[in-house]
């Protein structure tokens, strides 16, 4: 490093834009999408098949949603694990309204998104009014909602949807095209837009990479968490109105375990789990080679608990590669 | 200052004593020595299990893979004792506790040499280890009938009116205790946690240190498959699915600070007590067992809402005035 | 594609009386030479069994045969099975009527809801508290029968008095805890009925454990082969269960019937190869067999068996 | 002529960007004080952490009575026998003030377990040597910043050791301790230890270092004996330079009052403090580590909330609640820790400076990175920030070009108050000339600058009045004419009370 090469005129910057894609944690992912799709087709003769895929969207499709907020509160450095248990709760206020009241279907729409936007202030509330750290807030929450379920079902369950409300998770937009599918999509472009090219998603990043400094610019950091609990709230909200309209029923196991799968596509897409980086391109890769590797293995009959052998050990290679990578780099220099 | 450390435990205590005095109130038998140890009986695995999250989360780490640390090594030692009955039960114990510290080890390696977050890695072999329950066992069931009436037994015996579990988690708990107290691995445990930049001035391995926390954690839940297997006398895949979260649960309530550092044995052992006091209260008042989960809850958020508020109180002071005498 | 597949979905893996069910399966699929894939969730939630279902669907088996998790929330995936050209039954745990064809039971509601008390009141001359440990709170058929048993108990057996139902989940852990809850809670219990092979066996043990042989009798369904030491050893006096080996053998036959073109209507009766011949109801449902009471008697002789 | 105890020669460190270290070389000897001289920045802290294991020199070696060693841990280096007073307080808050002590080293019973009884009295006594007042049973975190230092020195003391490195030890204590010290070197001394002392401070290395040896921009650039050399030419050894020249020379134009803060009180950090600043003015702020001054500029920007007191900017009452309202009002603040609060490493340069003024550079709240890089290129090159690029991770800068990054930003939000609090700790002296240069500047437009230093000729020749803090309170405000050192220094740490 000598002072020559050191510009009078700061350039905006030294690598082209494609070469960092080429090196990007995205590109690593899309072989492995490619590769996974390539072995399903020779493994099963019933996986290149428009309803199959169609099918197979559906593997994925309600955790990617909620992946897509958890991913931004992520990067920020915060965690949150009760949102499996947003659904039940709202799942189960959507049924209550319904049997009790009646409600139609936009109510219970309604219904399901405020409910998961409540759940969601409440933890940002703990997380940034009361300086409580988040994992441990939402383990408590993560109990405490799915209780609540429990207190007001029992060991009931609620039924009786009605034929409109269960297109939201059964139907179909256009041919193969599930309005599960059309949604995330849309989500996903949305997010994409709002963590990569707006001022806000520019703050998620500071946060993430450093809170103290990031609040030292002038950056409202409390506000952005409590915004960001909100919102995965609220994808837990709306995943609550598909799950419920998929299903037609609503039990307050509902969606019990889904917190860790959707950790898991957010890491697995590349979101630093000490905050700080991360893009929604990964994520919505993860989801989809979580949605091939169970979907394919599902073709094969091998049974629910052996695939998540496959994902583990594919979430702690993905993770390691890199690092292995640079360590054998490090030892030739 | 010794006594503010110890606020905690006692509040935690008072805690406990305040559930048992209410439940008593409604339903006497309820207090009587022998349906507490039963408790505290009922509660020995979740203590033992705290104490290694524990060691685990001082070191600013965690460990998710607990619980399926404890089905896979349940299900080998419960497949090995139906396949070989003969093999005489302390030795299978021993065998469990190596089994399960490998397997910790194997965390603990890749948080050590590749420096992946701990969260990651556990959630990475937290669906690996429970996955190869299935392969191993082939999803079929190790029953009561197959294990030997000696593997089913020895949690089951008695000494001093105390079921050998029990003692189970008092040694347990001695050792933790000693180790965490008495020994400078133990402090270690305690530095990395509360400052590791200082602890590496003061010539502690933090990757190593980390490395042995979770071989700990390992050996823990490897005793425990044991015992677990052999207390509800089925080895199956779903063995303790989802108790990480309990046992995290019951270091919390216990005041063990996520962020590192802070924790004591006499605090994970009340967490989980307190947990197991409030299960066992709550169908015999008749409450609804369907009220257990949100209730648990909510006690995960009041101790860790009153331990934020104890830890904040404390200010630097430079101020003489408020120094006081200086 | 060359054979007929015949998908027999069980609500989770790992489970003895399902693998016994599949043994069955595997000797009707013999005898009328078809494929039997035998799969499962290993959790027993219904979102997990509706994953399942999906690949099956995929897959484009031509009959399903499921034990469900959930009697409402497996319809739309089943309705859109049998869209696609899949004939679908439920046995054991049924679905909804808009969810299948046909539905198995493995035996009468009704018979069975009686016998489970019966089974209680039999070693109970004198009468007395007794409690359901259950399994999961939503499981279709344990609840039919415990609604059942309810009915009987007011006229057949007026001096049982059936303190509380709980439920344990078929997890053997929340089994025990129930258990034990009961006890400390009721202590007149004298009998818990668990009409779950995994709830009977925690409680059968959980008694065993506290030296209540004698006190508290344990009974209910169970597998003999798993539940034999406790008949041994005096914590039950007698247990009931169907054949679940005949179970997955008619659910097998009756899929394959469909498959060949028989239509599922209520009165019509399907052959059920060596077990003889199911008539179905107003609900197209059918039932199997009356359960079969195994005591010290011939326990030794059926735990080799299943 | 004595053999040295400890010879260290060819010693090189770098680090991403800095060579902090260049083939520099240092002997120590038995019964004698060594000081090591350098401006901020110039590798003392990175030599002492290569003596005690914490670091590996990328080359040199090290020779411990006559053998050569390798210090792979810290515990390896307390074993050879050396030990040291870090800068950085590296102790452990939730601990006992006797584990701080010996942690790493703890006396164990044969068992191999502790034995916390030996510790305890041990512990006790090396407190009770240096007239500590400090008892070992007690938490840590308990203590004020200048016990937590003499548990610091009494940990280096408790290790059995031939060679005692002090890093800037005096730093954080108060005369009466400082003295206390003295004393200790004496008797280690006499011990016949080597000791290596660290000080910015000429008139404590004139008491007692006998040999000095003094570096520059990582490089070691002269020795000696202290008796022999005058303060001058050591002066001159480590700046390069005569040292009057650093300041620049500017002209005040001061306006009319553009801050003024009245009252202003924390219930545990500072009492009334109040001071006014005017347009075109450099307000310096005096006064010991831990006087209170930064948590009196982190209040007025809004980062912690006072209990009582009123803040007017510009005519107009302020009362940020949060570090946003003051960048809003107009009151921008460099702050100490560059690290961990001024810079985001991990981002790049334009995003970091920015980062405060997206409003600005965004469009109806979608980004526009083109204007960014515009707006990061327009601050940046006025500072003369060197770098590859505007896409460089900040975190690969040097820590003054990192300094002008937060400056950058600062500048870009068009402030009316600029709060730098030690805008030159840690830089080299290039950057701080330019640092210090910019600040006339900044002034020339009519900006007010606030600058917390601890630094004296720089808070001497900078500013143009002076609030001198010390625990908490604001002592004085004084009009910088004609104003002695000595006067600021009595001011700051008190002498004049205590000789009243
Ligand atoms: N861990 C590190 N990473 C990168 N650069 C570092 C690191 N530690 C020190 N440096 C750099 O090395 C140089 C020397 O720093 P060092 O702390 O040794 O200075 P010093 O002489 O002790 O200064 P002071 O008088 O301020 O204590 C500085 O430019 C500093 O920024
Ligand atoms: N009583 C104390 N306990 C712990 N840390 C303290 C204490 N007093 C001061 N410090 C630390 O010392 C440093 C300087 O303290 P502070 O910012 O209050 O004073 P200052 O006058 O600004 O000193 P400086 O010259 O370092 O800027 C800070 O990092 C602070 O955290
Ligand atoms: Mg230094
Ligand atoms: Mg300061």
């Amino acid at each position: 490093m000598t002072d020559t090469s050191l510009h009078r005129r700061l350039p905006d910057r030294l690598d082209t834009p494609l070469k960092s894609a080429v090196l990007s944690w995205e590109t690593l992912l899309v072989l492995v999408a490619i590769g996974i799709f390539i072995a399903n087709s020779i493994a099963s003769p019933y996986f290149l098949n428009a309803w199959s895929l169609s099918d197979m969207t559906f593997n994925f499709t309600e955790k990617a949603l909620i992946a897509l907020a958890m991913a931004l509160v992520i990067i920020t450095g915060e965690i949150d694990l009760s949102v499996a248990s947003i659904i039940a709760l709202a799942s189960t206020l959507m049924g209550l309204v319904l049997n009790q009241f009646g409600a139609p279907t936009p109510v219970l729409v309604l219904v399901g998104i405020f409910t998961g936007l409540a759940c969601g202030a409440f933890n940002g509330w703990l997380v940034t009014g009361l300086k409580l750290p988040s994992i441990v807030v939402t383990i408590g929450t993560m109990s405490l909602f799915r209780g609540i379920a429990f207190i007001i079902l029992g060991d009931q369950s609620y039924g009786g949807y009605p034929r409109d409300f269960a297109w939201f998770g059964q139907g179909y937009v256009w041919w193969v095209i599930s309005f599960e599918l059309v949604l995330f999509l849309v989500a996903a472009v949305i997010f994409y837009v709002l963590l990569h090219h707006t001022n806000f998603g520019r703050r998620v990043f500071a946060i993430g990479n450093n809170a103290t400094a990031a609040q030292f610019s002038g950056v409202r950091v409390d506000r952005i968490k409590f915004v960001l609990f909100c919102l995965t709230g609220l994808m837990s909200g709306i995943t609550a109105v598909l799950l419920t309209a998929r299903l037609g029923s609503t039990r307050p196991s509902i969606a019990q375990g889904f917190e860790l799968d959707v950790i898991t596509m957010v890491v697995l897409g590349g979101v630093s789990i000490l905050g700080g980086a991360g893009s929604i391109i990964g994520v919505v890769l993860a989801a989809l080679i979580i949605g091939l590797v169970t979907f394919g293995l599902g073709l094969l009959n091998v049974p629910g608990i052996v695939m998540t052998i496959f994902t583990g050990t594919l979430l702690i290679i993905v993770i390691a590669l890199p690092i292995l990578w640079n360590m054998w780099k490090a030892r030739r220099a | 200052m010794n006594r503010l450390l110890k606020t905690r435990e006692i509040w935690l205590a008072l805690a406990i004593l305040a559930v048992i005095v209410l439940v008593t109130f409604r339903f006497p038998r309820f207090s009587q020595p022998a349906n507490l140890l039963t408790i505290f009986n009922d509660t020995s695995i979740l203590m033992m299990l705290a104490l290694g999250q524990m060691a685990v989360i001082l070191t600013r780490s965690i460990d998710l893979s607990m619980a399926s640390n404890l089905a896979l090594t349940g299900m080998i030692v419960a497949m090995v004792n139906a396949a070989f009955p003969m093999i005489p039960i302390p030795l299978l114990i021993l065998g469990c506790i190596l089994v399960g510290a490998a397997l910790g080890a194997f965390n603990g390696i890749l948080v050590w040499k590749l420096d992946i977050p701990s969260i990651v890695v556990t959630l990475g072999t937290l669906t690996i280890f429970r996955g190869l329950v299935f392969v191993i066992s082939g999803g079929a069931w190790v029953n009561a009938a197959q294990m030997s009436p000696a593997f089913i037994q020895l949690q089951r015996g008695s000494f001093l009116g105390l079921p050998i579990l029990s003692y189970f988690a008092i040694a347990v708990a001695i050792l933790v205790y000693i180790l965490m107290t008495r020994t400078p691995q133990g402090r270690a445990f305690y530095a990395i946690g509360v400052n590791p930049t200082a602890a590496v001035y003061t010539g502690i391995d933090v990757g190593r240190t980390k490395f042995l926390a979770f071989v700990l954690s390992g050996a823990i839940s490897g005793l425990a498959g044991y015992l677990w297997i052999s207390r509800y006398v089925i080895a199956s895949v779903e063995v303790a699915s989802g108790y990480e979260l309990t046992i995290i649960a019951a270091c919390v309530i216990g005041g063990v600070s996520i962020a590192g550092g802070i924790g004591t044995v006499a605090g994970a052992l009340l967490g989980a007590l307190f947990l197991g006091v409030v299960n066992n209260a709550l169908p015999v008042i008749g409450v609804s067992p369907f009220w257990q989960m949100a209730i648990s809850g909510a006690a995960i958020l009041i101790a860790v809402i009153l331990n934020a508020r104890g830890e904040s109180r404390k200010g630097r002071v430079i101020l003489r005035r408020a120094e006081g005498v200086a | 594609q060359d054979g007929t597949r015949i998908a027999l979905v069980v609500k989770s893996l790992g489970n003895g009386f399902f693998d016994a069910a599949n043994k069955g399966a595997q000797e009707a699929a013999e005898e009328l030479g078809v494929e039997v894939i035998y799969t499962g969730p290993t959790a027993a939630t219904a979102e997990a069994q509706i994953e399942v279902v999906n690949t099956l669907i995929a897959q484009q088996v031509d009959a399903i045969a499921i034990s469900a998790n959930d009697p409402d929330a497996l319809v739309p995936v089943l309705q859109r099975a049998q869209e696609r050209g899949i004939k679908v039954i439920s046995w054991d745990s049924g679905v909804a009527p808009e969810g299948r064809q046909i539905h198995l039971n493995p035996s009468d509601v009704n018979l069975i809801g009686e016998t489970i008390i019966k089974l209680a009141a039999d070693y109970l001359p004198e009468g007395g508290d007794v409690a359901i440990l259950s399994a999961a709170s939503t499981a279709t058929n344990q609840n039919a029968w415990i609604e059942a048993a309810k009915a009987a108990i007011p006229e057949k057996f007026p001096n049982i008095n059936l303190v509380a139902t709980v439920y344990g989940d078929d997890d053997s852990v929340k089994s025990t805890e129930e258990a034990r809850g009961l006890i400390s809670a009721y202590p007149d219990l004298k009998a818990i009925i668990a009409p779950t092979t995994v709830g009977v066996v925690a409680a059968a043990q959980v008694v065993t454990d506290q030296d209540l042989i004698g006190k508290i009798n344990v009974t209910g369904l169970a597998l003999p082969s798993e539940f034999k030491q406790f008949i041994d050893n005096g914590a039950s006096q007698a247990v009931a269960l169907w054949n679940p080996i005949d179970l997955g053998y008619s659910a097998v036959f009756l899929a394959n019937a469909l498959v060949e073109g028989e239509e599922a209507a209520p009165g019509a009766s399907f052959s059920i190869g060596r077990v003889g011949e199911v008539t179905l109801d107003d609900t197209n449902s059918a039932a199997m067999a009356a359960p079969f009471q195994f005591d010290a008697s011939n326990i030794e002789e059926f735990s080799k068996i299943y | 002529m004595t053999e040295p105890i400890l010879t260290l020669s060819g010693i090189t460190k770098s680090f991403p960007g800095v060579r902090a270290l260049n083939d520099v070389s240092l002997e120590l000897y038995a019964g004698e004080v060594t000081a090591l001289i350098g401006e901020n920045g110039a590798g003392k802290s990175t030599l002492v952490k290569t003596m005690t294991g914490i670091y590996q020199p990328d080359a040199g070696e090290i020779r411990m009575a006559g053998g050569q060693i390798t210090l792979p841990t810290a515990h390896s280096a307390a074993q050879m026998g050396i030990t040291a007073i870090h800068q950085e307080t590296v102790l452990f808050d939730e601990l006992s003030v006797a584990e701080n002590i010996y942690l790493g080293h703890t006396p164990t019973n044969r068992f191999g377990m502790i034995d916390w009884k030996t510790m305890r009295r041990e512990a006790q006594l090396t407190l009770d040597s240096m007239a500590s007042g400090i008892d070992a049973s007690m938490p840590l975190k308990e203590l004020g910043i200048a016990k937590k230092h003499l548990v610091a020195v009494a940990r280096a003391l408790s290790v059995d050791a031939q060679v005692v490195i002090m890093d800037e030890p005096t730093a954080a204590l108060s005369q009466k301790e400082i003295e206390e010290l003295y004393v200790l070197i004496e008797l280690l001394k006499e011990d016949g230890k080597a000791i290596l002392f660290i000080s910015h401070k000429f008139d404590e290395i004139y008491r007692i270092a006998d040999r000095y040896t003094v570096f520059r921009d990582g490089e070691m650039v002269g020795k000696g004996f202290i008796k022999d050399t005058p303060q001058s030419e050591i002066v001159r050894l480590m700046v390069g330079r005569s040292v009057d020249q650093i300041f620049p020379a500017r002209e005040a134009q001061i306006g009319k009052t553009v801050l003024e803060v009245k009252g202003l009180t924390h219930p545990t950090e500072f009492e009334n403090v109040s001071f006014s600043v005017r347009k075109g003015e450099i307000l310096g702020f005096y006064g010991l580590v831990g006087a209170g001054r930064s948590e009196v500029m982190q209040a007025v920007f809004g980062m912690t909330r006072p209990s009582g007191g009123t803040m007017v900017l510009d005519g107009k009452t302020v009362a940020p609640r949060s570090p946003a309202d003051a960048v809003e009002a107009g009151i921008v603040y460099v702050p100490e820790e560059r690290g961990k609060q001024g810079v985001i490493t991990g981002e790049p340069i334009f995003k970091n400076v920015s980062l405060p003024s997206l409003g600005k550079t965004s469009r109806s709240g979608f980004l526009r990175m083109a204007e960014e890089y515009r707006l990061a290129r327009t601050y940046t090159e006025r500072l003369d920030l060197r770098a590859h690029s505007l896409s460089q991770n900040v975190s690969t800068l040097s820590g003054g070009n990192q300094q002008k990054v937060v400056i950058a930003k600062w500048l870009a939000t068009l402030p009316k108050v600029i709060i730098l609090d030690e805008p030159t700790k840690g830089i080299d002296i290039g950057s701080k000339a330019a640092v210090h240069e910019f600040m006339g500047e900044l002034v020339a437009q009519g900006l007010s600058v606030i600058m917390v230093s601890s630094e004296l000729p720089e808070v001497l020749g900078m500013s143009d009045r002076i609030v001198v803090m010390r625990e908490g309170l604001v002592i004085d405000t004084l009009d910088n004419k004609a104003l002695a050192p000595e006067t600021l220094v009595r001011l700051a740490a008190g002498i004049v009370e205590e000789a009243a």
